[in-house]
């Protein structure tokens, strides 16, 4: 988006010719970035199909296997990906504001606390190898319960990765906002980066808003 | 349709919400966390799975209105979300009343 | 009509009838447009390089009419293939019970009364047969062009599908599901035979055991009737007179006890809790093969009255299979 | 090569073919004309590929026994020919070849909201496409183009992760596709140009890119989730793990049946705007065929049951679906009457992209009622997997879609390339597609109802009459669709140069040169009247001339 062009009248650098002015381009990154959430959220729509129909089957399966996960650790993993989310909109914030100098602090932030949730998530990941928790050869039926325990674990392990997997590449975006930011070229009227990377991350937030309660939750009242 | 080029315009020219209700909606997310946890665990019936939903559609809101700034986007860019929460949604019930019809029919023609 | 397959089955007539009255729809429908695309394009073809054609106004009238009329003709259509469609996938009560098991490239089936065939089945004509099928890898489907009959075999579940046969014949069994390396193979024959004809042809085959029979003797090897027994307080629910019954769950929900309910019931108990009964039973998933699953079903639509009883023998009255160590019940005697 | 031409010719005009040379300019291009030109290439290269498949089985299918290939091989072929025609020339072909490049001339934008995402998109296509092409000359997998479960992730052995993760990445290009679209039609129109005065072919494209936004992801995850079932042995469609091939079809279906309106949308739009052009006249029912491309946009998402009603779908969720498939014909319906009602008192002439839209009007009216048979569920019962069903997608695919593709780049190839394609040998090439075509697939109808099943490498003896008939057809078709192919690549060496406006037809795009200059428009046009209106235009003619 921004290779920079000298043009005569007062158009950011990063303007595209191909646009009637830097507005029109603006609606036009924002509405792109949009329609692009929109395939995001029927990509993870799909599992939440799956996840439906088979807990609406196996309903005692899955939720003596959700118990079986930590919820401490989701409870603060997802504190901890709503803490990203607000760094991210401050982040959204300072370079909308010409407040240069927290641009990066923000972004840094939100790359950190992406980071830990991600930490925690290999935590989670690594305790279900050591209990057999995790679907395929070695998989031990918990006790108690039956064979569609391990399809509650494949479901678990497909949509917290494909999350993670989003993660991850979230944090290569904010780098990459860092490295634009560090050459300074965030100003009030060319911010359209930072926020569609923000729009992105939100996004991410709010999927695993759904995750878990979904994944953790669903069972703890029968204990 | 776009605000003039100025101080804290987006990237579709709606105003940004302020500091605070950043910090504001920070607050909300965090209790409304710490509720669904607490509701997890009481015996509501039948009433546990769409409690813990309405909280998370409310945090949803949350995020996508104020951190996502769609309270002040153009109309278009609501009636988008809108359609994808709408497709979502046709996906899903249409899949589960097939699995949920299937026991209905009596066995012997009458 | 030679392009029509045989109408050998009771239903095989209402299913032309759709067909030809939707064949005359298309015709007249394609005909009408060619006709009008050929008439306009010769009346008003182009006779000079740079001639403008006149201003047609647009009719909201007629717009509203050709949206009208396909409306209520597709309408008419629906609610015709809808009922065909009812009429089609229920048996009527007096079917007979045909037990088929799909397998990676062959049809195995099996009567009620012991009779086992590969890749062929006899049926008489005039008597209604309903199958029920089992698939042991991936999914077939079971289809008898003369029949106009064709259900998906999905494994993990059981499907139902019935016909009756009304001319006698040889008619093509195909598998119309993609199956593998050798799906265009996995084909087969039905005989649909006079009742006589069909009558000598039993007597000829030396029946193996009856499903039922063999189901019982799971039902007591599998020790099922330490808790399905019939005194009273036993720990799980009665099995007599299960079959087409209403069954109220747990959660408040009621159906009807169907193949499918019952092959869930053995492999994952959890799924559907009757009421009144503690959550104890443990799953049978892969502890009862697809033909074990098979003769249990037959064995439990033995225990319930009506014509799936009837074929099959059922043990001897006021001693249940709970009680019963012996295995062979008596041959004739109708359970109350 | 023949001598040079003496005569030196006039200074040459730059125009977006010739202001750069080389490798480098083609494949780092972000003009939406280059990578027009590249998806046509591509395109019609794996084209090629689905046609020679498709040839093979015709082949096989000859004599009542299996004597040509092994079954194993057999299946391998068919699944070929479903896998390249679907997912690599019938989904990308329309959009990303005439969309790509017309849209942004028909609205007056100097070219699409996006276009390095456009240049991604392309690559995304290539990358996917090579990646199945690579699968398929080691062999290739067995399962057929729908993957259905659980033989593809369980019991298939071939290439089903390398095909699935190929399709998967191809999916991506369609996204992206769809995405430019819709945001350049939101955002980049030319003043004057409202929306009511949007050609129909851009009317139909966005919906095409709604279609394409809300349905590619579900199969992306689909695919996902069986490339790792078969990677991680997990269960999640294995019946003996728990898992439900019903909801496998399900997830697929939700795609796979609106990208069949992602393959008729875009003929649809090639159509409405040839019947226009060649009848001189403005479209009949403007409104209504906008409208019907919306509605159909709409409710193709609602009828995927149809395909499941002998799987084992419940009977009340058939109903529902079955009254929505008959709802979703009635929109096509609207639009083969306003297309028939344009040419009356028209100017009609007999050119060959109005030969390709007449056979279009003739094979779609009767491809789109056999499909009525299929929406109701008690005829559904026989006909469904057999030669019947093979018969009615492909009247809509190959006598819709693939003829509209062809009219479509008769129309506008004056544009693309500058020159005019060779006449005669392109109507002959028409009348001989078309006969090929319906001696192809009619006799498929009539074995459907007889009862042939779909995918069978061997077949009973009473059906060969019909089968060696369709290869007789097949033999003819084939022929025909080589035709074009030459005299294409013979008219940019050797067709006359076009003017701006060789048909004479209203419309943005023929309002520049052809072929035009990398940014469309010298200076960005104002639309002042309303599409298709032919009087106002020969009346400022007149007054210019």
């Amino acid at each position: 988006m921004a290779e920079a062009v000298p043009t005569a009248h007062a158009e950011p650098p990063q303007f595209q010719h191909h646009f009637v002015d830097m507005a029109a381009q603006r609606e036009a990154s924002s509405l792109g970035m949009w329609v692009f959430l929109v395939t995001e959220v029927l990509f993870f729509g799909g599992m939440f199909t799956a996840y439906v129909v088979y807990r609406a089957s196996f309903r005692h399966d899955f939720e003596g296997a959700s118990n079986l996960l930590d919820i401490r650790l989701g409870a603060f993993n997802t504190a901890v990906l709503i803490m990203s989310s607000l760094t991210m909109a401050l982040a959204v914030w300072a370079s909308a504001a010409g407040r240069r100098k927290l641009i990066i602090p923000f972004l840094l932030a939100t790359i950190l606390l992406g980071s830990v949730f991600l930490g925690v998530k290999f935590l989670e990941y690594k305790q279900k190898f050591e209990h057999h928790e995790v679907p395929g050869a070695h998989f031990v039926v918990p006790e108690g319960l039956a064979k569609p325990s391990e399809l509650f674990f494949s479901l678990y392990f497909c949509m917290t990765g494909l999350h993670a997997l989003h993660m991850i590449i979230g944090i290569g975006l904010l780098s990459w906002l860092i490295l634009k930011a560090r050459r300074g070229e965030f100003t009030p009227q060319y911010n359209t980066p930072v926020d569609l990377v923000g729009l992105y991350w939100h996004f991410v937030d709010i999927v695993w808003i759904f995750l878990f309660p979904l994944l953790y939750l669903l069972g703890r009242h029968t204990l | 349709m776009s605000a003039p080029g100025g101080h804290g315009v987006n990237a579709h020219g709606g105003g940004h919400p302020g500091l605070k209700s950043y910090f504001g909606v920070f607050g909300a997310l965090m209790v409304l966390t710490a509720l669904t946890v607490w509701a997890a665990f009481q015996h509501l019936g039948v009433w546990n799975t769409p409690v813990a939903l309405a909280i998370a559609v409310t945090k949803a809101l949350l995020v996508a209105l104020i951190f996502m700034h769609l309270k002040g986007s153009p109309k278009l860019t609501i009636f988008i979300v809108v359609a994808s929460v709408l497709w979502l949604a046709f996906l899903i019930l249409i899949t589960v009343s097939d699995y949920a019809t299937r026991a209905w029919l009596p066995i012997y023609a009458r | 009509m030679p392009f029509l397959p045989p109408q050998a089955s009771s239903y095989a007539g209402n299913v032309d009838a759709l067909y030809l009255f939707l064949i005359a729809v298309t015709a007249f429908f394609s005909i009408l447009i060619g006709a009008l695309v050929i008439y306009f394009a010769i009346k008003y073809r182009r006779r000079s390089a740079d001639e403008i054609s006149e201003h047609v106004e647009e009719s909201r009238a007629l717009e509203i009419i050709w949206t009208v009329i396909p409306l209520g003709l597709v309408m008419v259509i629906f609610v015709w293939g809808a009922s065909l469609y009812f009429k089609i996938t229920r048996p009527p009560a007096d079917a007979i019970d045909v037990y088929v098991t799909g397998k990676q490239w062959m049809w195995k089936i099996q009567h009620a009364d012991g009779h086992r065939e590969m890749n062929e089945l006899h049926i008489p004509v005039g008597q209604a047969v309903r199958l029920t099928m089992a698939s042991e890898d991936v999914i077939h489907s079971f289809y008898v062009p003369a029949f106009r009959v064709k259900r998906d075999v999905v494994p993990g579940r059981f499907s139902t599908t019935w016909f009756e046969a009304i001319r006698p014949g040889k008619y093509h069994l195909f598998c119309a599901e993609y199956c593998g390396t050798r799906h265009s193979n996995m084909i087969g024959w039905v005989y649909a035979m006079k009742p006589a004809d069909y009558q000598a042809w039993l007597a000829g085959g030396t029946p193996g055991e009856t499903l039922a029979s063999a189901g019982a003797k799971l039902f007591v090897q599998q020790a099922c009737n330490t808790c399905h027994g019939e005194q009273p307080g036993a720990r799980g629910p009665s099995l007599s007179g299960l079959f087409g019954r209403q069954v109220h769950l747990q959660n408040g929900q009621t159906l009807i006890a169907d193949e499918t309910y019952i092959r869930e019931a053995i492999t994952n108990p959890q799924a559907k809790l009757v009421a009144g009964y503690p959550p104890i039973m443990p799953t049978f998933q892969g502890l009862v093969s697809e033909e074990g699953l098979l003769q249990l079903i037959a064995y439990v639509k033995s225990l319930s009255p009506g014509p799936s009883g009837g074929g099959a023998p059922a043990p001897a009255a006021g001693q249940s299979p709970a009680t019963s160590s012996a295995a062979a019940p008596g041959k004739d005697v109708q359970k109350p | 090569m023949s001598a040079e031409p003496e005569v030196i010719a006039p200074p040459r005009r730059v125009d977006y073919l010739n202001v750069r040379y080389g490798v480098k300019s083609w494949l780092l291009t972000t003009d939406h004309k280059r990578i027009a030109i590249l998806y046509l290439i591509s395109v019609t290269f794996f084209f090629a590929i689905g046609g020679l498949m498709a040839a093979l089985i015709r082949l096989e299918l000859l004599t009542p026994e299996g004597d040509i290939f092994q079954s194993e091989f057999y299946n391998r072929i068919f699944t070929t020919h479903g896998v390249m025609m679907v997912f690599f020339f019938m989904i990308p072909a329309i959009p990303s070849v005439l969309g790509n490049f017309l849209i942004p001339l028909m609205i007056g934008a100097k070219d699409l909201a996006f276009p390095r995402i456009n240049l991604l998109s392309w690559y995304l296509y290539i990358v996917g496409a090579l990646l199945a092409f690579y699968a398929t000359v080691h062999g290739g997998l067995d399962t057929g183009w729908t993957f259905y479960t659980p033989y593809s992730t369980v019991y298939a052995n071939g290439w089903v992760v390398l095909t699935g993760v190929g399709v998967f990445i191809a999916g991506f290009s369609s996204i992206l596709t769809g995405l430019n679209f819709i945001v350049t039609i939101h955002t980049m129109r030319a003043p004057g140009m409202t929306w009511g005065r949007l050609p129909l072919f851009c009317w139909s494209m966005y919906a095409t890119g709604i279609i394409q936004i809300l349905g590619t992801p579900v199969i992306a995850i689909t695919l996902l989730l069986v490339v790792a079932e078969r990677v991680f042995h997990l269960g999640i469609f294995n019946p003996a793990q728990g898992g439900d091939p019903v909801l496998y079809q399900h997830l697929f279906w939700f795609y796979s049946h609106p990208a069949v309106y992602i393959m008729i949308l875009p003929a649809m739009a090639v159509i409405s705007e040839l019947i226009t052009a060649f009848s001189r006249k403005p479209i009949f029912g403007y409104k209504f065929i906008a409208a019907s491309s919306m509605a159909i946009a709409g409710l193709s998402f609602l009828v995927w049951g149809h395909h499941m009603f002998v799987s084992g779908q419940s009977i009340y969720a058939g109903l529902v679906f079955s009254i929505l498939s008959f709802l979703v014909a009635v929109p096509s319906a609207i639009k083969v009457f306003n297309w028939t009602a344009t040419m009356y008192r028209g100017s009609v002439s007999y050119q060959t992209p109005m030969l390709y839209a007449i056979g279009f009007i003739g094979l779609f009216t009767f491809g789109g009622l056999t499909g009525l048979f299929l929406a109701s569920m008690g005829l559904d019962i026989h006909v469904h997997d057999t030669y019947f069903i093979v018969a009615h997608f492909h009247y809509i695919m190959v006598g819709g879609t693939i003829m509209a593709y062809l009219g479509g780049l008769h129309f506008w190839w004056p544009k693309i390339s500058g020159k005019l394609y060779p006449e005669l040998w392109s109507r002959v090439s028409a009348w001989i597609i078309f006969i090929g075509f319906n001696l192809t697939f009619f006799p498929q109808f009539i074995l459907g109802y007889l009862g042939m099943p779909r995918r069978y490498h061997a077949y009973p003896e009473e059906f060969q009459v019909l089968n060696v008939l369709s290869t007789a057809g097949a033999s003819i078709l084939g022929i025909g669709y080589v035709i074009p192919l030459v005299y294409f690549f013979w008219s940019m060496r050797y067709g006359k140069d076009a003017s701006a406006n060789p048909w004479g037809v209203t419309g943005l795009e023929w309002q520049t040169p052809s072929p035009p200059p990398t940014e469309n428009f010298p200076e960005t046009p104002i639309v002042t009247n309303e599409p298709y209106d032919y009087l106002t235009a020969a009346r400022e003619a007149a007054v210019r001339g």
